[in-house]
């Protein structure tokens, strides 16, 4: 079972319940060290700073604080004040300072404390940065990365201000990217290349993640901002999911192989640009496909992927796709309410035997 | 300024319920019992009493993150509160707010919104809204230094100051945004001059006497109720606990914070009580206990209410 | 032939190359008068406010100026500098005066000048009024209209920052209703069930309608905020469409029925809450689907709608469901790009040909 | 301040050719050939030139919907402009941007961003970077009196002076936001007073003159460089035209215009030429007539030149 690591979110956690031996990633015999998402997270940026001194921090009290989350902690005293910049509370000025520094041919790596204020940011996040390489006629481009932790479950009981699930806001605006990670190595191989790629990323990271261990390999690795993840291979039915979901995913690919359901669960990674060939095949493969997203349901990330499933594989497809979302509700903060707000592994399983009658 | 006796224990009882709350609070979190986040107000209870007092019931108030004293402040029954902060059907938000969204319309208070200045705006259109219906009521958004940096906070001092609405722009200058200090995130000292650039009254006051802040409020106060516009009120003050209960304030000597705890609000206006005659020792210690026992009753109150049912979770989505 | 009225926008206009007569919604026998979708918009906030004294208006250069569309022109005269409020360049507190405002018993009317700069506006929208009547149990409603003109067309080429279409960002926000009519007959009945409502009210209004003209019954009525609409009925395939794309539906529909093609189009019109059992029903009647919206393809409405058909009509469908949208770009300033960038009636007739193969 | 008479003579040339560029651009959209809107920056010349004159070609201007004049102050070739607002490959912007998006990088334009405040963060990004590479570079964001009262204004001058930034901050109070009068949209009448929110110098220069902006241009200039942080640099101007070519201009009155039009900043600087024997009558004649000559030119290689080929569409969206 996976233990809560010293860095915690600041605001408290719940313990984790799912087992890291669920997803395993880095091949035998390849070494590798045993850290959390946070920690995943935090070795990106400091082997990023160190290889690039042209990568810098910026946000919110990411300085000595180390963030809300902690993951910044520890840079601030290895690279200074100036690399990791405090700023004052102004999020749509630290996204265009951001896009500012990137044209001039820094790559900043921009911390919003929780994805619920990038509303604040959005002007500078969807109008600008990812209009300009296109209004300039690629004159420039702006290379960045904005982190923004996201999702229910840091400690819970954040309410409607501290939990939502955004990345649709960002993936239906093209010129951005939006990456969210759901292990370890994922995490550190997509931010390294996020903070490599030549264009404004929007990073997600799960807040209840943050403390989810893993193993990660000791050395250098990208991963690509263009494909989905097999995270788990199977015959019968498909599971595209994201962020946290993917646990829940393989939490109920692994409840159901003992009942001879064999579970292929797609890790959609990368929310944007989709990879549709990989969500394409897999749905041909098996015919048969669930969509596990946190975010709420309408107008949610699972549409878009119902309909490429619908797109790719319409023809192989033996029963009607199902969705497993967030309910269609600003997040309550009462416990018996909040419980409800967010599919588990068992709203997972039902929808699986669902699409497999 | 002439503050009758009544209201000088009434500011004594309400700055000592704001402590005892948080307190209750604090101990709560500690034991679990609290999910989510709770940022006491403990140490700035002078502000937000000062400025309330000043204010009719039928006055508005839009709070923050740190609103539990607002809301005190205001009026606001202590046992409600304490429901809410433990997710209770009971709770003047049946438990959907939590900590951060305490709202109690029934005394004037029409939300705390967790998002760093978010209340500038909604306290400025509840002031428009007033002056379209002709009525004389007055609206206090409360922000803290770090949110004097937001583009709401320019926003909605300049859209205010324009129409000359009944606004009191509280800025409660407790020195941090969590770990930020202002001498880091404002290149002025005095952030009252901050009102020269929308041609408006700026006034600062010591944040830590009580009576400062309620006369400061009532001359603002009093000025947007007859039309005259809004003010903004800074007042200096200091959180003596970390962001949140918890927090481990690596960005702050323990030196600095015993230094401000010296200022300590409550046992300054206790002796100012006492000195004045306004109130004797044991009236005073009795208002105490009298307290800590409505905080015990608040907080069995609250454990013994119940969650929300399940079965409400589609309730007030859409009116 | 529609005629180009007086109102047209001050931004310059092209005329409008669809007949009126492709959509007759008024009854035969009930008095009316033919006006532009922008004129029944503007009647139908002067009856409102003469109806109700709470009900305001307020942006930017509403007044003399009448908006950047003429909108609101004549009503500053009528109803003087405070019933029709200028406001500073402030999206965001324009935002949050309306949600204050509203709190206090008054029915605001607020208007951004474009869509596209409502990311100013984001977090007051989507963090604070759609969510304050959960976060406080119910104590408060936040019964506001934010009119906000979308699309591309305003005599074209207004470019990247001018023309988006970006209805799922508020669709995806529960607590929200986001209504987007095609005709003068829906702008004005859904409008005043949208000032009516005690929810906040995203209502877009697409810039290349505001010149299209149709037939308004002269008495007084309200459209539910609840109901797609069935533009016209048909057999063989089910054209769901929403805005302007609705127009080209209709001409393709017209087209296709030379060739015995019975097409229906339903017309989303309330974009959320979705009315899901009117399209579940009439793909189940026809079988066949073509999505079509204007906005970015990935992550925009066609993929809720077509999840939803997913989920109504799978056993009925006789072939994947198809859809036209914008393309994935940034919208570029020359003709030559510009004209691709949107579907037309071709693109439509084509995709319904597809779906009937 | 001793000006060099290339300096002037150059300066002299910028505005004419500012000015004889909206004449062409504006005559072409009358004529249909321009779609989109026009933002003619006729009357404002000596604000861009006396700004862009004291900078050198690496520093950055950031602009806005009405920013054919910047792009010309600070070097741009009307050629490629002319061809991006037809919307034609030979564009700057490959015809992508068109009038509102014009950008130069080779001459130190990073664009025009037409939501308004939006090019202030942006500049404070790229003064950053300036700083942080040790580079003396300045970055110069230009907004209107409109602009001052948005929250990107506020948050990006408060960043910038806490970090002591090399920007200077333009703010081209040409008094009107649209139809919306600055005398109603701020309350106060000096907007360089603003600038005491930061603790940064602000200065207030008349937007006509293009030596008085060119002179505090300098001054903020260098004062940067140095180090020494941002200045918000307010220059008085004045919009003679429409805000967008055709706009019916129903808020104000034509005498008001008329009375403004007299203060024309080229005849004005003209006569001082001739006055103080910088050039002669002639020689300003000649650049006069070489300009329109250059300009007819320009008409000519954007209306001659392709639009945009179709199967590119997709180019520039990723890098
Ligand atoms: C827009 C926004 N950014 C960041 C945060 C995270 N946050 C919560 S409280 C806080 C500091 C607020 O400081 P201040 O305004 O001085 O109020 P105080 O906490 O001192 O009462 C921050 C940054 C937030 N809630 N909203
Ligand atoms: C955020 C935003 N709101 C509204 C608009 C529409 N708009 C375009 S220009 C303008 C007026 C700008 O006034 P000012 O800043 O004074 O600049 P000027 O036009 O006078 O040069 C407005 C409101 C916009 N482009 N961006
Ligand atoms: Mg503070
Ligand atoms: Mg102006």
């Amino acid at each position: 079972m996976a233990t809560v690591g010293k860095d915690a979110t600041s605001l408290g956690t719940t313990a984790p319940t799912m087992s890291p031996d669920l997803i395993m990633q880095v091949p035998e015999g390849v070494p590798a060290r045993e850290m959390s998402y946070q920690e995943a997270i935090r070795e990106a940026l400091r082997e990023e700073m160190l290889r690039d001194e042209r990568v810098f921090l910026i946000g919110e009290d990411i300085g000595v604080h180390g963030g809300a989350f902690g993951v910044t902690r520890t840079l601030f005293d290895q690279f200074g004040p100036e690399r990791v910049r405090n700023t004052p509370i102004s999020e749509n000025t630290i996204a265009g300072a951001a896009t500012g520094a990137a044209l001039v041919g820094m790559r900043p790596v921009a911390e919003i404390m929780f994805v619920d204020f990038s509303g604040l940011a959005m002007d500078q996040i969807a109008n600008q940065a990812a209009k300009l390489r296109l209004m300039t006629g690629g004159q420039c481009k702006v290379p960045w990365v904005i982190r923004m932790p996201q999702g229910g479950g840091a400690g819970k009981s954040t309410a409607a201000q501290h939990s939502q699930s955004l990345e649709v806001w960002y993936a239906h605006i093209p010129g951005l990217k939006v990456v969210h990670p759901s292990t370890p190595y994922d995490a550190k191989g997509l931010l390294k290349a996020a903070i490599r790629d030549d264009n404004p990323v929007i990073f997600l990271e799960h807040k209840f993640l943050y403390a989810f261990r893993g193993l990660v390999p000791e050395e250098d690795y990208v991963l690509p901002l263009s494909q989905c993840d097999i995270k788990r291979e199977g015959e019968d039915v498909t599971v595209v999911a994201l962020g946290y979901m993917v646990w829940h995913a393989m939490a109920a690919a692994q409840t159901l192989a003992d009942e001879g359901i064999s579970v292929e669960v797609v890790d959609v990674r990368t929310v944007s640009p989709l990879d549709e060939e990989t969500i394409g095949r897999s749905a041909r493969k098996t015919g048969r496909v669930v969509l596990v997203a946190e975010a709420c349901r309408s107008y949610g990330p699972t549409g878009e992927w119902g309909m490429v499933v619908m797109e790719q594989a319409f023809d192989y497809l033996q029963a009607p796709v199902v969705r497993v979302t967030g309910r269609n509700s600003p997040i309550p903060f009462a416990d018996s309410l909040e419980n409800g707000v967010w599919p588990d592994t068992d709203d997972v399983v039902n929808a699986i035997r669902r699409v497999m009658e | 300024m002439e503050v009758s006796r009544d209201t000088l224990l009434e500011m004594y009882r309400r700055m000592v319920r704001i402590r005892e709350f948080e307190l209750a609070a604090m101990d709560l979190f500690k034991r679990g019992q609290v999910k989510g986040a709770v940022h006491p107000y403990i140490g700035q209870e002078a502000s937000g009493v000062g400025v309330c007092m000043a204010l009719r019931k039928d006055d508005l108030i839009a709070g923050t993150h740190r609103s539990h004293g607002h809301n005190i402040a205001k009026g606001a029954d202590p046992k409600k509160m304490m429901a809410e902060i433990l997710g209770k059907e009971t709770g003047y938000c049946k438990g959907r707010g939590g900590s951060m969204h305490i709202a109690a319309f029934e005394t004037g208070s029409l939300g705390a919104l967790a998002v760093v200045g978010s209340g500038i705006p909604i306290a400025v259109g509840a002031a428009l809204g007033f002056k379209m219906k002709g009525e004389d009521r007055v609206a206090v958004p409360f922000t803290g230094d770090g949110g004097s940096n937001t583009g709401n906070w320019h926003e909605g001092l300049n859209m205010a100051s324009i129409w000359d609405l009944p606004v009191v722009f509280v800025l409660e200058n407790n020195r941090y945004a969590v770990s930020t200090n202002i001498r880091y995130s404002a290149k002025i000292e005095d952030l009252s001059i901050r009102a020269q650039a929308y041609g408006i009254p700026g006034v600062r006051v010591d944040g830590f006497d009580v009576l400062a802040v309620y006369e400061a409020a009532v001359e603002a106060v009093e000025r947007a109720r007859r039309g005259e516009g809004p003010t903004l009120l800074v007042t200096e003050a200091y959180r003596f606990e970390g962001h949140y209960a918890g927090e481990p304030e690596v960005y702050r000597d323990r030196a600095e914070v015993q230094e401000y705890r010296k200022k300590d609000p409550i046992p300054r206006f206790r002796k100012y009580l006492i000195k004045e005659e306004k109130a004797s020792q044991s009236e005073l210690d009795d208002v105490d206990a009298e307290i800590r026992q409505e905080m015990a009753d608040a907080v069995k109150f609250a454990q013994e209410s119940p969650q929300p049912d399940p079965a409400t979770a589609m309730d007030y989505i859409y009116a």
